[in-house]
């Protein structure tokens, strides 16, 4: 079953619209940038980029409040920035700097924003999906009204962990929503070769009600995100949100040479279905913009990256005596 | 190890009761489910049952089905959900039955709430208590048998707490509920009948501060949980034959008091830790170097050491009765360490 | 969907028919003695019995050839029996003595007989799945037309190792039957609180065909597990059985007073399911067997239990110095 | 620990060959798929990928898709799969990727794999080896810099391996995928560039053998795993101070060649420990508690501990090189123990 119920799209104000253009965008400029400070040997250890998702992101984090939960992958940088999270702490967390949101010490795969209730990236693959279920548990005895969202990727599917939560989020009518991004790889090993049976059923077995979207199409996981937050919010329990989307980069920054597990025809058909391109299309054909806006969104976003990119450079590392805080609270 | 002789009971005095462990582990939850609405227990087999060791008996009547909760049989799920509840207001205490299913939560244990706060810079934390036992002779063979606490010990960011009377588990087990960091609670599932005196009335107990369970000058015996009964009932023997046993019992292993450990064993110059986890690598392997490093130029002898013998527990009583430290192997140990054997 | 197909019954020869009725006696008398033994303190720790699923093992097991693997579970002693192991050494064992198939090593809850490839009962709940998965992957990979049956309880699902497993016999299309015994209790706690969804579609979502039987009838187990068995070793790969039963006796032998978890009329309507019952009617209305059969079979599994716990109990303790031996092989 | 620098690679001569520590490995494992048909590897992206250190390079190439099987990302199915293949005739050496994910399989590898030998009495067994990775410095965060290497020693029925050199990870780990019990064996990640000489042909390793990688007089540095070459690095700084260090690395921590350590700490009186695993409770804990049993009345001061420091390793760059031992840390250490500082 599709989403792209006509209704979502209609409800997609002006505004709204091109905000999706420019988070997508923003993310798209940082994680380029952050492919750049790696090469430039400005950035140690190996991130792994988000290009190509944005419009999961964007499409689920603009479904919800400031106050709502969300946790995340080692590929998360798309879904701090969606979240809300400024550009310029996040480059000095990528660069290990002191000013960064974990003062450094997280870096790329543990990046984390209490400011925005990112409850954290996690290097563990499906290791957030008992904090996110925990953290929608939490909401509901407190009668908070906050809705939490699971980022994981298709290869968290193999994690027995996420089957255990899906069972206690169900039993416990809990506010969450599990939202899967295909990106059709494990690493250098393609799902198919990972995953049994029909994704869609999985969440299904535990009584989740499941839905499949176009994850490069922002309006339509918008439209069913949406749908599933409130859900979750009228207390109508879990959803599980499948996105099919791609990753055009490798699956780190080092991972340049992919020809030996997935062909450049492969990647070349998807970059025809590059989110933002799908975007301006739309934006441009229902007149909700002109190029020019559009540029200049994309001129802001360059600027923000390179201004807090630079900002980053060129702030201090922490003091070697950090070390040792903040090993207990 | 055997629940110990009721004549270890010192007899009730003023201001204090006598109760089980597990009475104490029970009074101790109740006051802090009743002090802090945010405070749940999760588990398998909690509510009605009141855990397969009926410690929480009572509890689910009185705070009832949404804070004392049954979960399914998931030791990761209801972890890492009490993880993420802690992480956003909550003072969870999971229940995990049996200290060997800890095998199965490491992860969220180890990889997710131990490294929370540091990763985060500070800015996230998790008030997590994880309530488990240990301890063998239960006759529950190799899987239900483990004292698996070095584990949990070896991980920054994790502390360990082993009581082993009534008055420390209520006074210590409140204290981990208000900790504002993931908190590892062992108790012997032998102990729990085990009685004690405990104070009347509202208290808690500080972690890192050492209990001396007896005064001693010749030797000093250092354990944890149910070894310190074990540690008790040896000095006994030994003040038979003339020999004056000290027994300190760290109560936390992290943080660890290694002052007072040392003050001990810079007194008496011989030390034995007891310790039911296995011997190799275990906890006891710690506290020996810490001793040693310690009070290196006091020591008349090498720290013994004396853990489970290394072997997965067996099912057969006349095997696993050989597999832990007894009040008399410790006897022979210490007059052997005293050079009288 | 239920397997009571008329075929499955008329298959059931006289021999077979009267096969399970002596086999299902033979758990029977064990188990009713198990519980002596613990009620006369003879028998040290707690133990877990079998007794109202009888049929659950008998049906499966007797689908088996005796070179196929199965794992087991704490309440394992119906498929140890069922899958061949004598009455004496499972005693011993039971009793910790030198004689046991463990050497009383294991105990009731770790019973292995290496003799009838029964890879042992596990204390972990869920904790032999990978075990049985493995042996189905070795026993592919070694084609040796060998299938594996893992036993679980419907409270192993909540432990996701069986979900990591069903992926990977799907995937991998191995020769292995996942029997669910549904005995609605997961210690004291009813499955309908820790269980959410529709239990039959969980295998279905990995891909893995499900089959829901009665377990009290062992013809129904039978057939339904001759299906899977012959599936798997077709080289068509995984299924899963869930039977439905109940437990008639405490979760261990100490569960004596239960009325705080279950009602006495729960028990007593399905003490009307005794599959030993069951069977003796169906025997009789058949013709495949009279009284004077049947109570010659049941005189014969108490004279073999009478004979067996009592050399046990007579029978030597390990000496001491057993307990550091086969630490390492 | 950082790669070491090449000038510690002897130079090439007779029946020798240098290569790297990767390439010993993917020789050994090539070497005993070719001797024995029941020998398979499982693990994520360990075929056209050769894992993602790249250490299987050509593997799947020779022995197909049927012996070096990508898996889903599922370490405790996989480990639950090679167990239940190595007690049904198998060897299997399954991958784990980042040794941060022991804690994901412990309960298959210390319940299940660790006692079904000893709990059926002795009547099965589980060839089973765990291959997997420890180490910091690589930037890699708190996830996956960990060297838990001390929790599978702690449990009886594991063996426990950590080779340092290209020579003695090939020759160790044939040792492994022939032994009949589950072995764990870490291969630090930042090794797998370093290059050694290594014997031409077939040979192996028995476990539970230390080896002396350099002679000395005054001070013994025991190091594991990568340590070896932080503690080498040390010894040629001692060296140029006028004391001579000897370096002892135990290759395997269980079995234990508690013999050659004790020997090298009598003949020294002075001992560090170097192991990158957390200090507390560590594995340099049982270590430098075994010096001191077997060598106490021989020592002249406390047995020094030098491991990973107390905190999950962080991110930054220059926090995460002060969790970790280094050559210059080590010669301060020294110099304090010998009473020079
Ligand atoms: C438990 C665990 N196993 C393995 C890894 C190594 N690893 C990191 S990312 C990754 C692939 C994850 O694939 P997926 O979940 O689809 O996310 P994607 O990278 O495609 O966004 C793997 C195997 C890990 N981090 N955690
Ligand atoms: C991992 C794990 N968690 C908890 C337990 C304690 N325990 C033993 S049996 C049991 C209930 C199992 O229920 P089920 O799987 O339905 O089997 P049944 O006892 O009903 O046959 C529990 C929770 C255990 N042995 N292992
Ligand atoms: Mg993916
Ligand atoms: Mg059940």
């Amino acid at each position: 079953m599709t989403t792209e119920s006509p209704m979502a799209v209609t409800e997609t104000s002006q505004e709204l619209a091109l905000r999706f253009y420019e988070q997508m965008r923003k993310i798209r400029s940082f994680e380029e940038r952050a492919d750049e400070l790696y090469k430039l040997r400005l950035m140690a250890g190996l991130t792994h980029l988000y290009i190509g998702e944005e419009a999961i992101a964007v499409g689920v984090c603009e479904s919800l409040g400031r106050d709502d939960y969300i946790t995340s992958t080692h590929r998360g940088h798309g879904h701090c920035l969606a979240k809300g999270a400024d550009v310029e702490r996040m480059f000095c967390e990528l660069l290990g700097k002191e000013a960064g949101y974990c003062r450094g010490k997280g870096g790329s795969m543990h990046i984390a924003d209490h400011e925005n209730n990112n409850l954290g990236a996690n290097a563990i693959v499906g290791g957030s999906a008992g904090i996110a279920t925990g953290a929608a548990f939490s909401a509901k005895a407190r009668g908070s009204g906050q809705v939490a969202v699971c980022f994981f990727g298709e290869g968290a599917l193999g994690q027995g962990l996420v089957y255990e939560v899906m069972n206690l989020a169900s039993l416990w009518t809990l506010p969450v929503v599990y939202v899967c991004e295909n990106n059709l790889y494990n690493e250098y090993t393609h799902y198919s070769e990972t995953t049994a049976g029909d994704i869609a059923t999985r969440a299904a077995a535990f009584g989740i009600p499941s839905e499949e979207v176009d994850g490069q199409d922002v309006r339509a996981v918008h439209a069913a995100a949406t749908r599933a937050v409130e859900r979750a919010r009228r207390g109508d329990g879990p959803s599980f949100l499948l996105c099919r989307t791609y990753r055009f980069m490798g699956h780190h920054v080092g991972d340049v040479d992919r020809t030996y597990y997935r062909s450049k025809e492969e990647e070349q058909e998807w970059r025809q279905r590059d989110p933002l391109e799908l975007a301006r299309r739309w934006l441009l054909e229902d007149g909700l913009a002109d190029e020019a806006t559009l540029d200049e969104i994309d001129r802001r976003a360059d600027e923000l990256v390179a201004a807090g990119s630079q900002a980053a450079i060129d702030s201090p590392y922490p003091s070697p005596d950090e070390v040792g805080k903040h090993v207990y609270a | 190890m055997s629940t110990p002789s009721v004549k270890e009971v010192p007899t009730s005095h003023e201001g204090m009761r006598e109760i089980s462990l597990a009475q104490a582990v029970n009074e101790a939850l109740a006051e802090e489910l009743r002090r802090d609405p945010t405070v749940f227990i999760v588990g398998e087999d909690v509510a009605e049952a009141g855990t397969a060791f009926k410690v929480m008996t009572g509890l689910v009547e009185e705070f009832g089905r949404e804070r004392v909760i049954d979960s399914p049989i998931s030791e990761p799920g209801i972890t890492g959900l009490g993880l993420g509840a802690a992480m956003t207001g909550m003072r969870p205490v999971v229940d995990i039955m049996f200290g060997d299913f800890l095998t199965l939560v490491m992860d969220q244990l180890a990889n997710q709430a131990a490294k929370i706060h540091y990763m985060s810079g500070g800015r996230l934390k998790a008030p997590l208590t994880l309530r488990t036992t240990l301890g063998a002779t239960r006759r529950s063979a190799a899987q239900h048998s483990q004292s698996l606490h070095v584990w949990p010990a070896h991980i920054p960011g994790l502390k360990v707490v082993l009581p082993s009377t009534p008055a420390d588990a209520k006074g210590l087990l409140k204290t981990a509920i208000r900790d504002d960091n993931p908190v590892v609670f062992f108790e012997d599932k032998m102990m729990f009948a085990t009685k004690g005196l405990v104070p009347d009335g509202e208290y808690t107990i500080p972690f890192g501060v050492a209990d001396v369970k007896r005064e001693g000058e010749d030797l000093t015996l250092i354990a944890t949980s149910s070894m310190v009964y074990v540690a008790l009932e040896a000095a006994e023997l030994l003040a038979g034959e003339g020999i004056s046993a000290e027994v300190v019992d760290p109560r936390t292993l992290v943080p660890l008091d290694r002052a007072t450990l040392a003050a001990s064993a810079r007194k008496t110059g011989r030390v034995i830790v007891l310790d039911e986890g296995h011997q190799s690598y275990g906890a006891s392997a710690e506290i020996a170097a810490v001793v040693a490093e310690d009070a290196f130029f006091h020591l008349d002898a090498p720290v013994r050491r004396m853990g489970a013998m290394d072997v997965p527990i067996p099912f057969s009583p006349v095997l696993e009765d050989e597999t832990v430290p007894t009040p008399d192997r410790v006897l022979a140990a210490a007059l052997e360490l005293l050079g009288k054997r």
